[in-house]
Formats: C-alpha cells, sequence, structure tokens
C-alpha cells in the first residue's frame, strides 16, 4: 500500500532522513519506532509532502506521491494525526473533525462519522465545544478521529498514546486493534512499543534518520 | 564587562576616528548626507532594539518628530540655542513620553504594537497640523546652534561641527546600545519575541523588559530627531511625524539589517545616497526606485546591507553560514 | 431632530465608505495574515480604471447607465491582473518569512504600483462624474443627498451579508479558519492551501479596487489618491479588530458616526476622531473589539 | 509535623459550565515528591497553572509557606521559587539550547540591576553546560531550539524549570514524548537534585511505573476532584483510580506483562 | 563658449498637486524658458537667453515634505551647481528653504507659496518671491463680497486643515470683520487634506445659517468638494468663494457651476484671458501651441518668476557690461518693476524683494455659444489697495483696518 523508495530528506540544509525504505502493507499494522530525534515525526511529515524528499520515491496504492501536492494526500485516503494535536482553536470539536471532509469534499461521512463517535465516545461528549478549550488529552483524541474520517485507507499516527492517560491509552490500543480488523493499514511512530506490543504486524527502528525492519 | 575586547565596539571606534578625518576631507553635499544619514541612523538603532524582540514600530516618527520639535521650540521660544542643551532637551522628552507611552504600549505585540504605535503619532501630527503656534504643516526654521557656546562664523563649519558631535555621539550610543543587547536584559530580547510565557515563568516581566527596550528606542529616536532638526535646520510634521516618515524609518532599519549596531550607519547613508540620485534620476518616479530596492532587499538581502557584508566576510571565513541574523553581534 | 437624522445618514454614508475600502483589507489579513499596504493601490488602479473606461465609454456615446456596469468590471480586472501578479509574482514567496517584513515587501509594492499609475496614466485627474450625475439627489431631513451616496450604504450592507454569510455560514469559513490557524495541517487535511491563498488575495484586492471604482464618479482621480485611504482603512480595520468582517462593520460605524457628529458640532475635533476612536478602543481591547480566537498555550 | 510548605485551599476553577477544579485541599510538605495523575481533562493542569498564577482560581486561596500567592503574577510567583515545566514545551525557539539556559540561569541569578550585566559570563555558561549534561541535551549545544525534535525540546523545558534554582518544582507530564530508555534516567536525574536540594517536587504523569517508582505520594484527579490522596501502592489499589485513571487493575511493570 | 546658466524649477510633478498646479506651472516656466533660449520672446525681451546665456533646466518635483526639499535644495546648489533655483508652491517649503538660501548664498525666485511671514520675519538677501503673498487674495475676495454680495449675513469656511487653509481664513475671515457686518460662522469645516469624501462637511454647510462659504482649495479636493456638492444643489443654495478655484476651470469646464466666485490668486489664468497686451497674448497663444489649453494661473506664475529673473539679469549685464555676477542679478531684482505677461509687477515689500500685483475675482458663467467657462463682473483691486504697505505685517495690517490702502 505505501511504500518509501531510498527517501533522503532535508531540513533547511541538514539532511534527517537517509535512504528510508519502509513498506506498510495491505491491512496491516507498522510501527516506526525510534528515540527522540530519530526522525519519525520527519518521516510522516514527508510522506504527508509537508517536506519535499531531496531523492527517493513515495508511493501509494500504485500513484506516485512524491512529486504531487500535499493537499492530495486526502483526497487517495490517506489520514494524519499530528504529534502536537493542532486543532483550529476557533471551532469546535465536530467542526474540526470535519475540516478534511470539507476540504477534500468527500460525499457520505455521516456514518463514518457516527462510526467514529461509536469507537471513542469521549469525543461525541465534548463535540460542541471550542477546540480551544479542551485539555491536551481530549485535543489528542479529536485529532484521532480527524484523522480517521478520510483516512479510510491508510492512517500515520504521531506518538497517539503520548500524554494519554493509562485509562485512555488502553481504548487507543483497542481503537487500533478495531481499525486492523476493519482492515485499515495504520503507520504508527511511537518512542516506545510498549503500548502497542502484540499488535504491530511489521516494526521499523530508526534512528539517526535510517530505518532498519524490526522485530515484528 | 569587557566592552574594550569586543569587535564591534572595536571597529565602531576605529570607523569613528577614521570618519572624523575624513569627513573634513569631503564636499559639502556628502557632508549633509553624512548629517541626515547619521542622525536617522541613531533613529534607526533605536527600531534595531526592538526588532530583535520582532516588535517594528509605524509610529516612531512620534518620537523622531517630538524630539525635532523640541529642538525647534525650545530654541524659538526661550532663546537657548546651544546644541548640547537642544539635544538634552529633545532626548529627555521623547524619553519622558516614551516612557509614559510605553506603559500602554508594552502590552501589545505583533502588528499591534505597530499600529498602536501609529495611532499615537498620527495623534501628534493632527496636533501639529492644527496648531499654529506649532507652525502647522508649515513647520518651523532653525537657527545655527553653538557648540557648547562656541558659535561658528561660517555656517559650513557650523555644519562640521555638529557632524563631528553627531559622530562622536553616534558612537557612543552605538558602544551603548551594544553593551546593552549583551547585556542580560538586552538578551531577552530574542527571548521575548520567541516566548513570553517562558520569560514570565523564568522570574522576569516581558512586559518590563519591553518597555525599557520601548523607552531606550524612545531616547534615540527623539536624539535622532534633535540631530535631524539642527542638520535641517527646518522641522515640519510631514516629512518628521506622518506615517510615512515612519515608514521610512522601517525601511531604513530593513535595509540596514538586524545584524549590527554598526548596521543603521551603513543602511542610513546608502538611503539618502540612493533617495539623492533616484530623485535626480527620475524626478517623477523616484518612489519606484525606492520601493523596488526596497522589494530586492526584503527577497534578496534578508539581513539588510549588514548581511550583505558579513555573509561575505562569513563565507571567507567560516565554513557554515550559520544563523546569522539575530544573535550575531556578542 | 432633523439634525439627528443627517447626522445619523452622514455617519452611515461615511461608514459605508469607510467599511468597503476597509473590507479587502481585513479579508486578506484575516486569512493571510498579511497587512497588506498595497491595497490603496488596488484602490487607486480601481479609481483610474473605472474613471478611464467611463469617460472613454461617454466619449463613445455610451448611456450614463453604462458607467455602473463598468465600475464592477474595472473593479473585477483590476483584482485580477493585480491579485494575480502581486500574489503570484511576490507574496507566494514570502509566506514562511516574518509578518513585518511581508507588511514591507506589500509597501514596496506600493511604492512601485502608485509611481506605475503615475506612468500610465500620467498626472492630470481624471472625472467620472456621469454616474453619480445620473442618479442625482433626493430630499432627506431638509436637505439635498446625492442619491449616488445613498447607494453607498445599499452596497457596504450587501457586501457586509454576502461576506459575512460566506464566513459563517458556509464551510468555506470554516476551512479558512484551518488554514489561517496552520497551513501545513490545512495541506495535510486536503486543502489546496496556495489555491485558497490566491483566490483570497484576487477577492481582497477585488473589493479594494471596487472601492476605490465604486468612489470615483465622487471624487477627482488624481496621483496619491490611494495613499490616505491606507492610514483609514487600517485604523478601521484595527479598531475592528484585524481580519473579522463583522469588527470592520463596527469599526466602520463607530468611526463614520462619531465623525459625523464631531464635524456637525465640533468639526474642530474632526481630525482627531478616527484615531482617538483607535486609541480609545485599543487602550481597552488590545487586539480591537472582535479579537481572533488564540490557541491554548499551556 | 512541620508546616506544610504549599497549602491549598478550597480551591475552585470553572471555565464557562465545565468545573476544571473543586473544592481542592491538599498541602504538601517541603522534600516530597507528589505524582498527579488523573483521565485526560479531569483538571491536572489547570491545578498546576493556578499555583503558578497562569489562571486565577474562581475561589480559594494557595498559601506559599504561609503567605497567600493566590492570584500573584507567574513571574513574582517564580521568583519566589516555583517554577514550573510546560506540557507543550516553551522554549526560545530562536536561540540556541545553550542560550536558552543560559537565559534562564541568567534571570534567576540576576536581580534588579544586575539585568544589565552581561549575559555570556564565564560563571553561567559554566552552570548552563552542566544543566545541559545533567539532562543530556549537551549534543544540542549549538543547536537551534526550533531544530530539536519534540522529546529533546522537553528536556530543555525541564532543564529550563530546574536552571532557576526552585524550592518548589511543578513538572507537567516530563516524561511524555520522552522515550521508555530516556524517561527513567530523566527522572532519576530530577530525583536526584531534589534529593540534595530539599525540593518539594509534584508531577504530573501518565505512566503509571514512573509514579510508583518515584512518588511519595499520589494524587488523582477526576473531573476536578482529587479522588485518592495516598502513597503510591495504595493509590494505584483504589478502585476508583482503577476504574478512572488506569482503566483496570494495575500491573507492576506495564502493558508488558 | 559660454557656459549656461543653470536653473532648476521645482514643483508638484507628483501626488494630488501635481495635475492642477505643479504641471501647468512647469509648463508655464518650459514654455518661457525656451523662447528665451530661442530668442523669441516679445520685445523688448526677445534677446537670447539671460544676458546672453542660454539656460539649462531641470525641472525637480516638489513632493514628499519640507525636510526633503530642504535635503534637495542642498544637493541641488552644493552638489548639481545651480545658478538660479526657481519655483516652489508649498507656503512650508519656501519657508524652509529661506534660511538655507541664505545660508548657501544662492539666488532663488520663489514662484507661487503663500504665506506672507518669509520676508515679514526675517530680510532675507538672495531670496525673492515674484507674485503677492496669499493676503492680498482674502482681502480682494473680503472686498469682492462687500461689492457685490452686499447683503450677505454670515459666513462659514470650508479650509484644508493645514497652513495654507488657515492662514486663509484667517486673513479672508479678519478682512471680512473689517469690510462687513456679516458674522462669521461658529463651525468651521476643517477637513483633512486629500480626504476626498466631503458628504459630511456638505451636509453641515447646508445646515448651517451663514449663507456665504470661504474657501480655498485648490487641488483634487476642491474637484471632488465642486462634484458632491454641485450634486446636492450646495453652490445654488449658498454663495460659494473659491480663492483659488481658476486652477479648477479649464478643465471642469462645464462641470464648473455657475455662479461661483473664482479668484487665481492674482491678475492669472481665466481672469485676465482677455487681457490685450502683447505678452498676455503671445504667452497664451505659445502655451495653447505647445499645451493645447489655455495657460491656468499657476502657469502665469512661473512664466512669471522666469520672466523676472531674465529681466534682472539682462539689466544687470547691460549695467556691467559683462555677464553679471549673482550679486549684481540681485541688485537688479530688487525693487524691481516690470510689466509681466498679465499684468504690472512691483518688487515693493521686504525690501524689494516681494512683489505686489493686482488682484481680481469674477463670477462663473457659462458661456454655451463659446462652449467655454466665461467669467463675470471681473474686478480688479489695485496692489497697493490690497497688500499692506511695506515694512507692515499683513496680520496687523489687516486687524489694523487696513491703514494706507489705495483703493482708488
Ligand atoms: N527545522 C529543523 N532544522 C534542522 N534540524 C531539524 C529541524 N527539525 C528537526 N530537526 C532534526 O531532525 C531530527 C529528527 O526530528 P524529528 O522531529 O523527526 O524526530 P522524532 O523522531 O519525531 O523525535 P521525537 O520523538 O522527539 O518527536 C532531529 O535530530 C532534529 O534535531
Ligand atoms: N482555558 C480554558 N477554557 C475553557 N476550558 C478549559 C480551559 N482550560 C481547561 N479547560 C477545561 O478544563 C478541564 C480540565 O483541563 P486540564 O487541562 O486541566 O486537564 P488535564 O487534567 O491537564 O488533562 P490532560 O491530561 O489531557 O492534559 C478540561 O475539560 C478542559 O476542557
Ligand atoms: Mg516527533
Ligand atoms: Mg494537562
Amino acid at each position: 500500500m505505501l511504500e518509501l523508495q531510498g527517501l533522503d530528506v532535508d531540513i533547511g540544509v541538514v539532511p534527517v532522513l537517509r535512504g528510508i525504505e519502509l513498506g506498510v502493507p495491505d491491512r496491516s499494522m507498522c510501527g516506526l519506532i525510534g528515540r527522540n530525534g530519530a526522525g519519525k515525526t520527519t518521516l510522516l511529515r514527508s510522506v504527508m509532502g509537508a517536506l519535499r524528499a531531496r531523492g527517493g520515491k513515495i508511493s501509494f496504492d500504485a500513484h506516485d506521491l512524491t512529486a504531487e501536492p500535499g493537499h492530495r494526500r486526502a483526497h487517495v485516503g490517506i489520514g494524519y494525526m499530528p504529534e502536537d494535536r493542532r486543532l483550529v482553536p476557533d471551532l469546535t470539536a465536530e467542526d474540526n473533525i470535519l475540516v478534511p471532509v470539507w476540504a477534500t469534499g468527500v460525499a457520505g461521512y455521516q456514518k463514518r462519522l457516527s462510526w467514529i463517535y461509536e469507537l471513542i465516545p469521549e469525543v461525541a461528549a465534548f463535540r460542541a465545544r471550542p477546540a480551544t478549550e479542551l485539555s491536551g488529552g481530549q485535543q489528542k483524541m479529536v485529532a484521532l478521529a480527524r484523522a480517521l474520517i478520510v483516512g479510510t485507507k491508510l492512517l500515520l499516527l504521531d506518538e497517539p498514546t503520548e500524554g494519554i492517560a493509562p485509562v485512555l491509552a488502553r481504548r487507543f490500543v483497542e481503537i487500533l486493534r478495531d481499525l486492523k480488523s476493519e482492515g485499515e493499514s495504520v503507520l504508527v511512530a511511537e518512542s516506545n512499543d510498549k503500548h502497542l506490543h502484540g499488535l504491530l504486524d511489521r516494526s521499523y527502528v530508526i534512528e539517526r534518520g535510517s530505518v532498519k525492519l524490526g522485530a515484528a | 564587562m569587557n566592552l574594550v575586547r569586543d569587535r564591534t565596539v572595536q571597529g565602531l571606534t576605529l570607523a569613528l576616528g577614521v570618519m572624523l578625518i575624513v569627513s573634513a576631507l569631503v564636499p559639502s553635499w556628502i557632508v549633509n548626507q553624512l548629517l541626515f544619514a547619521f542622525s536617522r541612523a541613531i533613529v534607526v538603532l533605536g527600531l534595531l532594539v526592538l526588532w530583535r524582540t520582532r516588535l517594528v514600530s509605524f509610529g516612531h516618527a512620534l518620537y523622531f518628530g517630538l524630539g525635532a520639535y523640541t529642538v525647534a521650540m525650545t530654541s524659538r521660544y526661550t532663546g537657548v540655542n546651544d546644541a548640547f542643551a537642544l539635544l538634552g532637551a529633545a532626548a529627555l522628552l521623547s524619553t519622558v513620553v516614551g516612557f509614559f507611552v510605553g506603559f500602554i504600549i508594552r502590552r501589545y505585540r505583533d502588528i499591534f504594537f505597530a499600529m498602536l504605535n501609529l495611532a499615537f503619532s498620527m495623534i501628534l501630527y493632527g496636533i501639529l497640523v492644527k496648531t499654529e503656534a506649532l507652525g502647522s504643516t508649515d513647520g518651523f526654521t532653525i537657527e545655527q546652534p553653538t557648540f557648547a557656546g562656541i558659535a561658528f562664523e561660517d555656517p559650513s563649519e557650523g555644519k562640521l561641527a555638529l557632524l563631528c558631535l553627531l559622530m562622536v555621539v553616534g558612537w557612543a550610543v552605538a558602544v551603548g546600545v551594544q553593551a546593552y543587547l549583551r547585556s542580560t536584559l538586552g538578551r531577552l530580547t530574542t527571548a521575548i519575541g520567541d516566548n513570553e510565557i517562558r520569560v514570565e515563568y523564568l522570574g522576569y516581566s516581558a512586559e518590563h523588559a519591553i518597555h525599557i527596550k520601548y523607552v531606550l528606542s524612545t531616547f534615540l529616536a527623539g536624539l535622532g530627531g534633535g540631530f535631524m532638526a539642527l542638520a535641517l535646520g527646518q522641522v515640519d510634521p510631514d516629512s518628521m511625524v506622518n506615517w510615512t516618515a515612519s515608514g521610512e524609518l522601517v525601511f531604513v532599519t530593513i535595509l540596514s539589517g538586524p545584524g549590527s549596531v554598526a548596521a543603521p550607519f551603513i543602511g542610513s547613508f546608502v538611503f539618502e545616497i540612493l533617495r539623492t540620485y533616484a530623485f535626480e534620476w527620475m524626478p517623477h518616479a523616484w518612489q519606484m526606485i525606492v520601493g523596488g530596492t526596497l522589494l530586492i532587499v526584503i527577497f534578496f538581502m534578508p539581513g539588510g546591507l549588514w548581511g550583505l557584508v558579513s555573509g561575505v566576510a562569513q563565507r571567507l571565513t567560516r565554513r557554515r553560514p550559520a544563523a546569522a541574523a539575530p544573535g550575531a553581534g556578542g | 431632530m432633523e439634525t439627528a437624522l443627517t447626522i445619523l445618514l452622514d455617519g452611515l454614508v461615511f461608514s459605508s465608505y469607510l467599511f468597503i475600502v476597509s473590507l479587502g483589507l481585513t479579508i486578506i489579513f484575516g486569512v493571510m495574515k498579511i497587512l497588506n499596504v498595497t491595497h490603496g493601490s488596488f484602490y487607486a488602479w480601481g479609481a483610474y480604471t473605472a474613471a478611464f473606461l467611463i469617460g472613454l465609454a461617454a466619449n463613445a456615446g455610451w448611456p450614463d447607465w453604462a458607467g455602473f456596469a463598468i465600475i464592477f468590471f474595472a473593479a473585477i480586472l483590476v483584482g485580477l491582473v493585480l491579485g494575480l501578479i502581486l500574489e503570484r509574482g511576490i507574496l507566494q514567496f514570502m509566506y514562511h518569512r516574518d509578518e513585518v517584513l511581508i507588511v514591507l515587501a506589500t509597501f514596496g509594492s506600493f511604492l512601485v504600483l502608485e509611481d506605475t499609475i503615475l506612468l500610465v496614466f500620467g498626472v492630470d485627474p481624471y472625472f467620472a462624474f456621469q454616474p453619480m450625475q445620473l442618479l442625482g439627489s433626493v430630499e432627506l431631513g431638509g436637505i439635498a443627498r446625492d442619491t449616488y451616496g445613498l447607494t453607498l450604504i445599499g452596497l457596504a450592507a450587501v457586501l457586509a451579508v454576502t461576506s459575512w454569510l460566506v464566513l459563517r455560514r458556509t464551510h468555506w469559513g470554516k476551512l479558512l479558519s484551518a488554514v489561517i490557524f496552520d497551513r501545513e495541517l490545512a495541506m495535510a487535511m486536503g486543502l489546496n492551501v496556495s489555491r485558497v491563498y490566491i483566490v483570497t488575495f484576487v477577492i481582497g484586492a477585488m473589493l479594494g479596487a471596487l472601492g476605490g471604482a465604486y468612489i470615483a464618479p465622487t471624487v477627482s482621480v488624481a496621483p496619491g489618491f490611494g495613499v490616505d485611504v491606507i492610514v483609514l482603512s487600517f485604523a478601521v480595520v484595527v479598531i475592528g479588530g484585524m481580519g473579522s468582517v463583522p469588527g470592520a462593520m463596527i469599526g466602520a460605524l463607530a468611526v463614520g458616526i462619531v465623525r459625523a457628529l464631531a464635524v456637525h458640532k465640533f468639526p474642530q475635533f474632526e481630525l482627531f476622531v478616527i484615531y482617538a476612536v483607535m486609541a480609545t478602543v485599543l487602550v481597552f481591547r488590545p487586539e480591537g473589539l472582535f479579537a481572533p480566537v488564540k490557541a491554548r498555550k499551556i | 509535623m512541620p508546616p506544610p510548605i504549599l497549602d491549598v485551599r478550597n480551591l475552585h476553577k470553572n471555565f464557562g459550565a465545565v468545573t476544571a477544579a473543586s473544592n481542592i485541599n491538599v498541602s504538601f510538605t517541603a522534600g516530597e515528591t507528589v505524582g498527579i495523575i488523573g483521565a485526560n481533562g479531569a483538571g491536572k493542569t489547570t491545578f498546576v497553572n493556578m499555583i503558578t498564577g497562569y489562571l486565577k482560581p474562581t475561589r480559594g486561596a494557595i498559601l506559599y509557606r504561609s503567605r497567600e500567592i493566590t492570584g500573584l503574577p507567574p513571574r513574582s510567583i517564580a521568583r519566589l521559587g516555583i517554577c514550573r515545566s510546560f506540557q507543550v514545551s516553551q522554549v526560545f525557539v530562536s536561540l540556541s539550547v545553550l542560550e536558552n539556559l543560559l537565559t534562564a540561569v541568567a534571570i534567576a541569578s540576576s536581580p534588579g540591576l544586575g539585568m544589565l550585566r552581561p549575559l555570556r559570563r564565564p560563571e553561567l555558561i559554566e552552570r548552563a553546560e552542566r544543566i545541559m549534561e545533567r539532562y543530556r541535551i549537551a549534543a544540542f549545544r549549538d543547536q537551534l531550539a526550533s531544530e530539536l525534535s519534540q522529546g529533546a525540546r522537553k528536556l530543555l523545558d525541564i532543564a529550563m524549570a530546574v536552571a532557576g534554582g526552585p524550592k518548589i518544582l511543578l513538572l507537567d507530564e516530563p516524561t511524555s514524548g520522552i522515550s521508555t530508555e530516556e524517561k527513567q534516567p530523566l527522572m532519576d536525574v530530577v530525583m536526584e537534585a531534589l534529593k540534595q536540594d530539599e525540593l518539594t517536587i509534584l508531577f504530573v504523569e501518565h505512566d503509571m511505573e514512573i509514579v510508583e517508582r518515584y512518588v511519595d505520594r499520589v494524587l488523582a484527579f477526576y473531573q476536578g476532584e482529587v479522588i485518592c490522596d495516598a502513597p503510591p501502592a495504595e493509590a494505584l489499589r483504589d478502585p476508583k483510580v482503577q476504574e478512572f485513571v488506569i482503566g483496570g487493575e494495575y500491573q507492576a511493570g506495564g502493558g508488558h506483562a | 563658449q559660454d557656459k549656461p546658466v543653470k536653473m532648476s524649477v521645482v514643483s508638484f510633478l507628483s501626488g494630488p498637486a501635481a495635475g492642477p498646479f505643479g504641471v501647468p506651472a512647469r509648463n508655464g516656466a518650459e514654455v518661457v524658458i525656451l523662447a528665451i533660449n530661442a530668442g523669441k520672446l516679445p520685445a523688448p525681451h526677445n534677446t537670447k537667453g539671460l544676458a546672453g546665456r542660454p539656460i539649462e533646466v531641470e525641472y525637480i518635483d516638489e513632493s514628499g515634505g519640507n525636510t526633503k526639499q530642504v535635503a534637495e535644495y542642498r544637493n541641488m546648489v552644493e552638489k548639481r551647481g545651480v545658478d538660479v533655483a526657481l519655483g516652489y508652491v508649498s507656503s512650508g517649503t519656501c519657508e524652509a528653504l529661506t534660511p538655507v538660501a541664505e545660508e548657501l548664498k544662492k539666488l532663488t525666485v520663489y514662484a507661487v507659496c503663500g504665506t506672507p511671514r518669509i520676508f515679514e520675519e526675517s530680510k532675507p538677501q538672495y531670496v525673492f518671491r515674484t507674485m503677492s503673498h496669499a493676503t492680498s487674495d482674502n482681502v480682494a475676495a473680503a472686498y469682492y463680497v462687500r461689492e457685490y454680495f452686499p447683503k450677505i449675513k454670515g459666513y462659514t469656511g470650508i479650509n484644508q486643515n493645514y497652513a495654507w487653509g488657515q492662514d486663509s481664513w484667517r486673513d479672508f475671515d479678519a478682512a471680512m470683520k473689517q469690510l462687513t457686518k456679516a458674522k462669521a460662522s461658529t463651525k468651521l469645516q476643517w477637513p483633512k487634506l486629500f480626504q476626498g469624501q466631503y458628504s459630511t462637511e456638505i451636509s453641515a454647510l447646508l445646515l448651517d445659517k451663514a449663507d456665504l462659504i470661504h474657501s480655498s482649495f485648490y487641488d483634487g479636493d476642491l474637484e471632488s468638494f465642486i462634484f458632491q456638492g454641485q450634486t446636492r444643489g450646495l453652490f445654488k443654495k449658498k454663495q460659494v468663494v473659491f480663492t483659488v478655484g481658476e486652477t479648477s476651470v479649464y478643465r471642469l469646464n462645464k462641470r464648473m457651476p455657475e455662479g461661483v466666485v473664482l479668484g487665481a490668486r492674482g491678475p492669472y489664468g481665466v481672469i485676465v484671458l482677455n487681457r490685450p497686451s502683447a505678452l498676455n497674448k503671445w504667452f497664451i497663444a505659445a502655451y495653447k501651441d505647445r499645451f493645447g489649453s489655455y495657460p491656468p494661473g499657476p502657469a502665469y506664475q512661473y512664466a512669471q518668476a522666469v520672466l523676472a529673473t531674465k529681466i534682472a539679469y539682462d539689466a544687470a549685464a547691460k549695467k556691467a557690461g559683462a555677464f553679471p555676477s549673482q550679486d549684481q542679478v540681485i541688485a537688479q531684482l530688487k525693487g524691481a518693476e516690470f510689466e509681466s505677461f498679465s499684468t504690472h509687477v512691483k518688487m515693493a515689500l521686504g525690501d524689494g524683494h516681494q512683489a505686489i500685483t493686482e488682484n481680481g475675482y469674477g463670477i462663473t458663467k457659462w458661456d454655451a455659444k463659446a462652449g467655454e467657462v466665461k467669467l463675470e463682473k471681473v474686478k480688479f483691486y489695485p496692489a497697493e489697495c490690497v497688500n499692506p504697505p511695506a515694512g507692515v505685517k499683513s496680520v496687523d495690517w489687516i486687524n489694523g483696518g487696513m491703514k494706507g490702502a489705495k483703493c482708488g
């Protein structure tokens, strides 16, 4: 489904990713595990088109995404949850979730929205509150929901369980499990695989900008 | 604190020596250009101090004009006509006004800071334009000042004396600003621009620091305005207090670049020359040249003229074109 | 009583004028965080183009009402051409730069455009009085009023309602919020950010040009026409809260009505009104009447 | 029993209809290490924010060494020696790591006119460098903070909180975003400092292993209320805590089990 | 080969005052300078050049404020070595330049400017002005009002909120107080320069009880005010006096309201269109030939300044028997008296540095047959009637009852 071949990415003049080879097969859950500063976020942002690759190729479902403009990702079914949440402050939680829907103009999102609310009932509880008012963890949930709404094929999650209370982290893991059973592909970046243990089909270890396949 | 070993200070001192000699040799129109340029440079130095905190004032013509008008009014109405007294009064008054206005201004950031300054400057502009006792739109002319009691018969000698004074004062304030920028308080500048919450939680008031900075900049603006008034022998609201005057000051700041306290002196001189020639070559489209230059500076010279100079110097001496702008000069 | 009506009408007319000239500015600021000094150029170019074309049309024997069509045509034309040139030619390379530098870039462009007017249209003023003449005057509150001036109120109302509906009642407005907040995020959510910027800037430019074009028939269109409008519209926008359409409306109303009151009752204070209102509002509400929501930081 | 260093009395905070703190009464003695746990949105950050002056409580009082500090601005509270780190790192992005720390150290050590002394003084640089070593960010010494990864920024944030030499240290989720390998070493460092300086530490934490290992006492929040105030062994077995915070039985050793 | 005489002609070439004022002024100077260099001025001025040497002219923009002009003036003199600086419309600029001209000792001929202060508050040696100052405009206006509108009970004003507008109103108000019993309104309108939108002011003027309105508007503001006022019947309801309204006549043409009192800051432009002197006929023809329209007031005023310079140079050369020094030229210009294109000019005030001329007003009337605006009831007031005598300050003179006025 997602295939990175020899990806090189610089930020400014600093080379951050080097020769990344990574694949997320259909209906699988992959982990991208690495310490602070290893390059996880950079990798996900590159896939999302926020950073231009200096070399290499990003392909998705036989599309070549390398040269496509960034906003096309959402249109082809990739959902993204940034590590620092980034909710639009003056919109309500629900509006935030719907932003990608409006942006891509996909039809029939209602069903998916109620499915998401079933999946994460906490969000339904504060759906009408402005995003500014939500606590860090609450925002995290909204960000996940927002990634889910258009991410029908692939989800890119950047440290989804960071800053999440154990009670919720457990729910997150359950949610991921559900997603997997629904046939979605997921790439999760985490600084450890504590919560993900046993869920991953594949896990990549990233270190100083290079990945290698780790034990699943 | 070891200012003597500071490279910038050494450079400034050397430049002062050279300039004192050079200015006696150049034709008088250059003396005038230098007078205008360095007077403005002192104001720009103040704007540079603000810019280091990412604050830009679109209204510093308020203090520039206040300084200039103080000089004009004092010499007209009190009979005091000594450059030292006049300049002292100019700097003092604008500092006092800056101090009080600062209590309001210090709460604002970004574009709001710029705009509120604009608003205050336009209020002064309105008052000047309307008040005949203040010269209305015509402004005032100012007589040749004396220098600590010494009067010069020949006006061009007077101009030269003023230039020498200006350069010495310019050197002194530049060194002072350099010391300030190296101090903890001055270094807080960039920090405040980045993250005020953190500054507060480190136990210092960002507003307080900005207030000090603001007062410093108003002091410099008033002093520069005072010099400008003496250099021109004339004050008027349109070229000294109106928003276009503030715009010009910001323009010169950008042109100079924030890299060094020496930059404003170079930038102002280049600006004066640029404007003179633009005016000579295209008398009715000189704005186009000025505007075009501004665009070129913004696009191709992010660090201003100073960035250009130091960039070249750095490429010669160092391997990486390091993060030049904000941290330099230390 | 009649004076009160007159003051109100005068205030409304002037407010409408202020609103029309500031709307484009506030929209561009709201979406792109650009304080666009070239707004004054759009205004001037709109006025010049309209006045020039109306003059041509009059010479060609077109009926006077064609002037109205020309006004809107001129606004669209100028907005499209200048807006695209500026956004594609300059601003698109600057979005990652400091806000203040962008202001200065627009200031530079403004200076250039200002002199371009001189080169293109010369220094002689243009008059395009036909539309105002056509509508004549009506008697209201005991004095004659030019009908054209009153249509300004209508135009302002239409623009206010339209922009409010678009921004508040369609998803467009909310998507704009997303762009405003974070470009990268909006892009990741599937929004073509550069297109949003182009469209916004062109619309803002059109509104600026429309302000000028619509005012053109009432004035002598001469060099320097766009200069004062900049400060004026800045003041209105700052009072209202930068980037807020209702803010611009309230700001324009406040300034317009206070000013009308001053002109009628204390004309000697007229000059200070705008800045006095601005300073007062800002002292109590630093970010204007309708301040944008800030993200929670801690 | 020694008098409390920090005493929180009857604290309330409402945001419109949301109650983020309700009738909180706790006090802390000097040298204590307290872990604050709770579900997301339970009011932990709000509690920290009120103590450090970022938010004004709707009702109630906060006393530091018997002196009321409720409503004081953050900088005054910081000057009293109550320092904090943030859930979302607050660093000076356009300064280098060294300059970030220098700023923190300098402000703490130069009251009044001392602010006019140069920032880059050898003694300050030395102190900043020591702190960098300790918090494992020495490698980034001259890198701009904007270039740091999320985790490194977090470390810097904590280091800056400690740099001022606080009496009470409040850390909001210090270990979130820090990789597992680094978590414990980091906490070891912080705790070590605590033991030396008789510091009082309050930290918000979601990782129960860390809580269990390092704290003397646990405060558990739920919907703005303190539902449990007990030593960790006891708190982690509290049924309410298990239901609302942990989401099941607590197993030592975490999810791996 | 003789070195040419370097002359800079300064007027508004950009900004709102360029079209109505600055450019015609420049054009007026140009017509005369070209003729001088070709030796084609009517006799007795039909010698080539200034004292035989051609004029090398540069045209300079006056916009940008006094400060910029001071700097520019210095460049002009010190850097480019100009021999005569000529022109300037703005009073403020003239005031600012005077001390600089004195300092640099450079012959400077002001063509326009308004303020009387230049020669009343100091005694410059190198500076001249070849037209009367603004006091005469407003004194003449008050005489005209007394003569043609004796029934006026009250008057008000709308003037730009800057020195020009303020001075104009002050003089007019003072003269009206001396000459009539009419009362000044308490609500004077002081709109900002270049405001462009006057609907509120027009309402206030319409509601004001005063039946006469004084205005010294002169540029784009004048025309905007006329359009907006006309639609609302302002000029039918109120008697309006435009002291500088002449600048707009040729451009507005049919759009110029009827029945408005117009001045041209002296005997220039449309007011003297029909004067039959040879110089006037030549000037109108030459200007029309080159620029396709009648010369408006500013063109006359600048032309007059150039002519005065030529007369002084030629006279000095004659006296010296060689190309004259600057001091010799100055000696000739001082106190000179000469026939200019449209009027007699006498350098009578300020120790022979400030000219006085007659001043005239008329009332607009559309002449449908000719397709032109004509002036009716044109009336001129002699120079000694509307200008203060030498040595008396204008303001004191008016307030003191205009003693010594010779109105014939
Ligand atoms: N703007 C930048 N300029 C230069 N280097 C950068 C920049 N942003 C990030 N880096 C560097 O890129 C590397 C990868 O950063 P990235 O944010 O991808 O790490 P990460 O794996 O997501 O870490 P974390 O778990 O802490 O979030 C880091 O070493 C960081 O210092
Ligand atoms: N500024 C605010 N305006 C409105 N509501 C707020 C504000 N700050 C916090 N809240 C609300 O108060 C409650 C407590 O928030 P707080 O940030 O204290 O939670 P927290 O315990 O720190 O959660 P997390 O672990 O997710 O960070 C939440 O419901 C939140 O939505
Ligand atoms: Mg990361
Ligand atoms: Mg929190």
